[in-house]
């Protein structure tokens, strides 16, 4: 495979260059984490009829940098009765499997810092370390609503990965690929060639084009699980269980939770767009195509696909825990079989 | 209060750029401040009033916090009583520092109407936890409660971080003195 | 029914037991009964099919100087008429038979009569104090209640 | 009807350890400083032990220590979401016993502030309702909309929240210019939030899957637990004081009482007590409507107020329909200035205590939608 | 399996029915009204911080009385005819009473506006004035008396005195008939 990362090219191999790959994802989840609380707080508010900040710099804007700079100043606390080591590596780790998924993650034709190719299992794996964090950090708390939530939050995990891994596996059947980047590059030539819409291919993609919607729409309602959103917010349920798993963690600490959510929000947005939306290929065929404007279509997609999430989670209510193991289970799970055998079907068929 | 509007320099030993980096400190805390809001009594229907769209008091940046862990200040809307003045005590000690307290309405202030006859009514919740702003009113408007607010932004603004002084009693300068004591 | 219909009714059954009925202008017209019967007759007055008396609107206690008064105000769901019984015990010995088997309701009201006045009901399954903390000492409601300087270290006078 | 049975649950057959939560006094959602001791096995609640008591004011002590018009700011301080209806019953029993004909421009008033209030407390009940449920963005279009209904009682009597407006004999103020129009453009706003919440809420599919046949809450145990209000009627027991003892003028309007029909769910559980309310808000704007078309033009609100209250020798137990239920004042005067005992009938005392009995066997999660739907205020249960 | 299809859309229908409410929301004005920079107009009516019109106060006490919380205290002493310093009120007449000290604390005052009917000459008002939050509870005690302490001493002595005076006046004239009586 070639190698799809520009440093690479310019600078070749060295360590300046890996430290560069690594830190610009970091540098992009910082800024991106900024922009996208500011938008979960502007959205809300215009949701409500309300303005949401305002008194933070010109219309708000700086609400996030003031947030991080308070969390900095936070007192540090370490429940006495805890699990110290657990305690204090949870969210380290959380933050870590939310980060360590941009490895893969394809930013444009001419750049994914690390272009494996099993990205798509990688992505899988890496994601489930989250799941760890979580367990780690509500059991150490020592606290019954962080325990109870940690819970909750793993076996929704675990039921919400079978259905978003059948999504993509039936993307894996139709590319025989598991590279990101060169499930990216077969999408190209406009948006009739996403995989939403059955991929490239001639007229008789037609029948299957439903369940690659399906599929789609499968994967995007796991991914709202996976990262905790309403309708699936159940872990951090604010009427029930005070604030979840992180009800103990104060300051920096529960910043990294916090990032983390925004960041896995983007992890989740950001496979949805490689594998169904064409990644950074432009919907318009060879129309604003090329590196530079690959950037821009990706997090265009990305975060169009986080704004929904954040639409959705200040329009519906919450699941309950054994309704939530319902849609996924026997909801969820049956129709991305179906969706599966069909598309491994058209797959045979070609 | 802008970040950079303040000139003049009072810090003494440590110079323009620990005042500067001290404003912006200060900044941050005054202007992200998340609440818990200990909702008792009738100032907390008030408080949800706030909160909705009309007055909008996340335009000052505040976010509600349901844990003591994640919360900057504590607003107190309503009457304390002494079955619940030792939950208070244990809540906000589970608080992370700086914190602070506002006490919202007559009740809270000075045990209110209660405070006479009130058998099992705490006589101002500043008797277990120190308070840094009293609001007044029975149940305050809520623009009332956005003042408050001000106020505390204002306090908060104008703690000394780095010469350890103790806080700065703070001269009120917006009121106006005429109906106080001459 | 009327008052004195039901006082009628219930003293041919109970005879003795159905102290008086009071019917003055100012008041709404009660049946002061015997609390030693109390129980059976509160059963009657919800079972017997012209009462029907199945919705205990509330139950209150009051200090009456000596006696402690206990005073059940009860309406029926289906000859939508009401009635009131009073029972009064002394306060050296304020012992009044539950009627919380009988209408669920009175389990919180008799929980908090003797919370507030120091009433004991004979038979309810939880008589512990509801309103005020547990370790609360006195009946706040009586007349002669002096409130206590201290709790738990806190002031209670202003 | 003997005595009621304890409730056999048979919730599960695993033998697992017992876990007691401790919900509250301060948590998000018990409206207010209920503390609900909650012994849950894994997610199923099998027990529920009420602590009531955060919030004890100490009102009764108070009344007997002050006179009759000074009674009426506490009693405003009981049930705070809905101050207007409060007052009622009190002003209502003193008027009995001092044989006072009030005006009948006063009952159009009281009538109508009454409804406006109700409608606040219902829209504040559906909204905290769908918040238990995890919905934010209702809660804020019916606070939007209540702001209105608060601006108008305001303007009315001058506090936003607790009025003080109700006199023996009167009302505080006269109603101002402009009144009618504005409780119009209330009663078109309300019915046009409501058609949202509609859709937004009461009939999306996953707040149904969540309050639907949850809670049930037969009419018999209802009865023999006193509950009223929307508790009582979402139950499908049509018990509506405004009509059965009409009080006032409540016999000259036409107006229907919503009971839980079970179109969705059953009868008797918190989506049937939800929709109650939201009917409720219909009729309430009915009334409203007739009313104002009713009123007379003229009349002084404040010409029967005495100047001071002296009730003679007795005892009143006076009952309206507050928005949550029957709220009832035992006053026993004894012919001073000041009670000798008064005695309010909590009506969220009384249907809180039926939680229980009602929320065993469900899920944790949903005893907090149960605790929802039954729409208490903690100023009324501890007083 | 019909029931399970037919729940399915259902819930992806409802689901869909909720967002375009709440978008159709997004770009709807927002009722927010900015706090400090734009202020809502309170009718004449309402009832926040008390205010007192010294200029009308005669100390009857009537406010304090009506008051049920007890937040008002009020104490006052006559004027004395020999001092030199006469008052008079808002409409012309003569102070009969000096306003010694008149107290609200309004950590305590309910708002319930109950003095301001009690009061026979409309000193006593609630304004439109919410905005007095304080870093000290101390100073929520509002302190309306125009005299000084020393000038409220001043006052009684001078009442005293008055009285005093009075006394021997009265005391020498009945004793003036007295000895008349006997003559």
């Amino acid at each position: 495979m070639e190698s799809t990362n520009f440093l690479w090219d310019l600078f070749g191999r060295n360590v300046w260059t890996v430290l560069a790959v690594i830190s610009l994802p970091l540098l992009f989840v910082l800024v991106y984490a900024l922009i996208a609380i500011l938008a979960e707080l502007k959205i809300s508010a215009w949701i409500q009829e309300r303005l949401g900040p305002m008194r933070t710099g010109p219309w708000g804007i700086l609400q996030p940098v003031a947030e991080v700079i308070k969390l900095l100043q936070k007192e540090d606390i370490t429940p006495d009765q805890s699990s110290k080591l657990l305690y204090n590596l949870a969210p380290f780790i959380i933050f870590t499997g939310a980060y360590a998924a941009f490895a893969v993650i394809p930013f444009s034709s001419a750049f994914v810092p690390a272009g494996i190719d099993v990205g798509l299992f990688y992505v899988f794996a890496i994601g489930s370390i989250s799941a760890m964090g979580i367990v780690m950090g509500g059991w150490a708390s020592n606290n019954k609503y962080s325990l109870m939530g940690a819970m909750r939050s793993i076996s929704q995990l675990i039921s919400y990965e079978i259905p978003a891994a059948m999504a993509i596996l039936s993307v894996v059947v139709l590319t025989s690929s598991m590279n990101m980047q060169e499930i990216s590059s077969m999408q190209s030539g406009g948006f009739w060639n996403w995989f939403i819409f059955g991929g490239p291919g001639g007229w008789s993609k037609l029948w299957v084009i439903p369940f690659t919607i399906g599929l789609t729409i499968i994967y995007f309602i796991a991914s709202l699980a996976e990262t905790n959103r309403v309708p699936f917010d159940i872990p951090e349920g604010e009427s029930e269980l005070v604030a979840g798993f992180h009800t103990e963690y104060s300051g920096m600490k529960f910043a990294m939770f916090f990032f983390a959510e925004y960041a896995n929000m983007f992890v989740v947005s950001a496979i949805l767009t490689t594998i169904f939306l064409g990644g950074w290929n432009s919907p318009f065929g060879d129309f604003l195509q090329g590196p530079w404007w690959g950037v821009f279509w990706f997090i265009l997609k990305s975060f169009f696909i986080v704004l929904l999430q954040i639409w959705i989670r200040w329009t519906l209510p919450r699941f309950r825990v054994d309704q939530l193991m319902h849609v996924g289970w026997k909801v969820l799970l049956p129709l991305s079989f179906v969706c599966f055998v069909a598309i491994s079907l058209f797959a045979m068929l070609n | 209060m802008g970040l950079l509007n303040r000139l003049d320099d009072p810090y003494e030993g440590g110079g323009i750029v620990l005042g500067k980096v001290e404003e912006l400190l200060n900044w941050g805390r005054s202007k992200s401040d998340w609440y818990l809001h200990f909702g008792l009594a009738c100032c907390a229907i008030e408080f949800m009033a706030m909160n909705a769209s009309h007055f909008d008091f996340m335009r000052f940046g505040t976010i509600p916090r349901t844990s003591p862990r994640q919360a900057d200040f504590i607003m107190v809307t309503g009457t304390v009583t002494f079955k619940m003045a030792e939950r208070i005590k244990i809540l906000y000690e589970q608080m992370a520092e700086p914190k602070y307290v506002i006490s919202v309405g007559s009740c809270s202030n000075s045990g209110g109407p209660y405070w006479e006859h009130g058998y099992h009514v705490l006589k101002g919740v500043d008797r277990i936890i120190p308070v840094d702003v009293y609001i007044p009113g029975c149940p305050p408007r809520p623009e009332a409660f956005e003042e408050g607010m001000m106020q505390l932004q204002k306090k908060i603004n104008q703690q000394a971080i780095f010469n350890k002084r103790k806080r700065i009693e703070l001269e009120d300068s917006t009121k106006d003195e005429s109906n106080k004591e001459s | 029914m009327t008052a004195a219909e039901i006082f009628e009714k219930l003293g041919s059954e109970f005879g003795s037991a159905i102290l008086s009925l009071t019917e003055e202008p100012a008041t709404d017209s009660f049946i002061t009964v015997d609390p030693a019967q109390l129980f059976d007759i509160c059963h009657t007055l919800r079972d017997e099919e012209s009462l029907l008396f199945d919705y205990m609107m509330s139950l209150s206690a009051l200090d009456l100087g000596e006696n402690l008064g206990v005073v059940y105000h009860l309406y029926s769901m289906t000859h939508r008429h009401k009635i009131v019984i009073k029972v009064s015990v002394s306060k050296e010995n304020p012992v009044v038979p539950s009627v919380e088997r009988i209408w669920r309701t009175a389990d919180w009201h008799e929980r908090e009569a003797y919370d507030l006045l120091g009433v004991k009901f004979d038979g309810h399954h939880n008589l512990i104090r509801i309103l005020l903390p547990y370790d609360w000492e006195g009946y706040p409601l009586r007349k002669d209640y002096v409130t206590p300087d201290t709790y738990h270290d806190m002031k209670v006078p202003y | 009807m003997g005595e009621i049975k304890r409730m056999d649950l048979e919730y599960s057959q695993l033998d697992s350890d017992r876990m007691r939560i401790n919900v509250g006094p301060q948590h998000p959602s018990t409206h207010g400083v209920l503390r609900l001791e909650v012994e849950v096995d894994g997610e199923i609640v099998t027990e529920v032990v009420p602590h009531l008591g955060y919030l004890h004011r100490s009102f009764e002590k108070h009344c007997e220590k002050l006179n009759y018009q000074q009674i009426i700011p506490f009693i405003d301080r009981m049930d705070y979401i809905s101050a207007m209806n409060n007052e009622w019953p009190y002003v209502m029993a003193l008027e009995k016993m001092l044989d006072i004909k009030v005006p009948e421009k006063v009952e159009y008033i009281r009538v109508i502030v009454a409804e406006l209030n109700r409608i606040a407390n219902h829209q504040i009940a559906v909204a905290t309702f769908g918040m238990d449920a995890g919905a934010f963005t209702p809660f804020l279009y019916y606070f939007r909309d209540r702001e209105a209904i608060i601006s108008i009682l305001e303007r009315l009597s001058g506090a936003r929240l607790l009025y003080n407006y109700f006199r023996v004999g009167g009302m505080a103020a006269d109603i101002y210019p402009g009144f009618k129009d504005d409780c119009l453009n209330v009663v078109k706003q309300v019915r046009k939030t409501n058609a949202e919440i509609m859709k937004l809420l009461i009939h999306n599919s996953i707040f149904i899957k969540r309050s639907a046949n949850v809670g049930i809450l037969t009419p018999e145990v209802a009865i023999n637990y006193a509950c009223s209000g929307p508790v009582l009627r979402g139950s499908g027991v049509a018990h509506d004081l405004r009509r059965d003892e009409p009080y006032s003028v409540y016999d000259r309007f036409d107006f229907e009482i919503p009971v839980g029909k079970g179109d969705v769910g059953v009868v008797g559980d918190c989506w049937n007590r939800n929709i109650v309310r939201v009917h409720e808000m219909e009729q309430s704007c009915r009334i409203i409507e007739q009313a104002l078309a009713q009123m007379p033009e003229t009349g002084d609100v404040k010409a029967m107020i005495p100047k001071r209250i002296k009730l003679p020798k007795g005892e009143v137990y006076m009952r309206t329909e507050n928005p949550k239920g029957d709220l009832g004042f035992y006053i026993v005067s004894n012919g001073t200035d000041k009670p000798e005992r008064m005695k309010a009938r909590g009506t969220s005392f009384v249907n809180l205590s039926v939680i229980p009995e009602i929320s065993k066997g469900y899920m944790f999660a949903d005893l907090i939608l149960i605790l929802g739907s039954i729409d208490i205020v903690l100023g009324e249960v501890d007083r | 399996m019909f029931e399970y299809f037919k729940n399915i859309w259902s819930g992806f229908t409802t689901a869909l029915h909720g967002m375009a409410i709440t978008s159709s929301h997004i770009f709807a004005k927002s009722v927010t009204i900015q706090y400090p920079d734009e202020k809502l107009t309170l009718p004449s009516n309402a009832r926040n911080r008390l205010q007192l019109e010294m200029s009308r106060c005669n100390a009857c006490n009537s406010c304090a009385v009506a008051c049920p919380v007890n937040c008002i205290t009020v104490e006052g002493t006559r004027v004395s005819p020999d001092d030199p310093q006469q008052d008079v009120h808002w409409d012309g007449k003569p102070r009969k009473m000096w306003v010694t000290r008149y107290e609200i604390d309004f950590a305590k005052c309910c708002f319930c506006g109950l003095c301001q009917s009690a009061c026979p000459t409309d000193a006593i008002k609630h304004t439109v004035e919410y905005e007095y939050s304080e870093y000290d509870r101390n100073k929520l005690l509002y302190k309306f008396q125009t005299l000084s302490p020393a000038e409220a001493e001043e006052k009684k002595r001078l009442l005293a005195e008055f009285r005093a005076k009075e006394k021997e006046k009265e005391c020498s004239s009945t004793a003036g008939k007295a000895h008349e009586a006997k003559e």
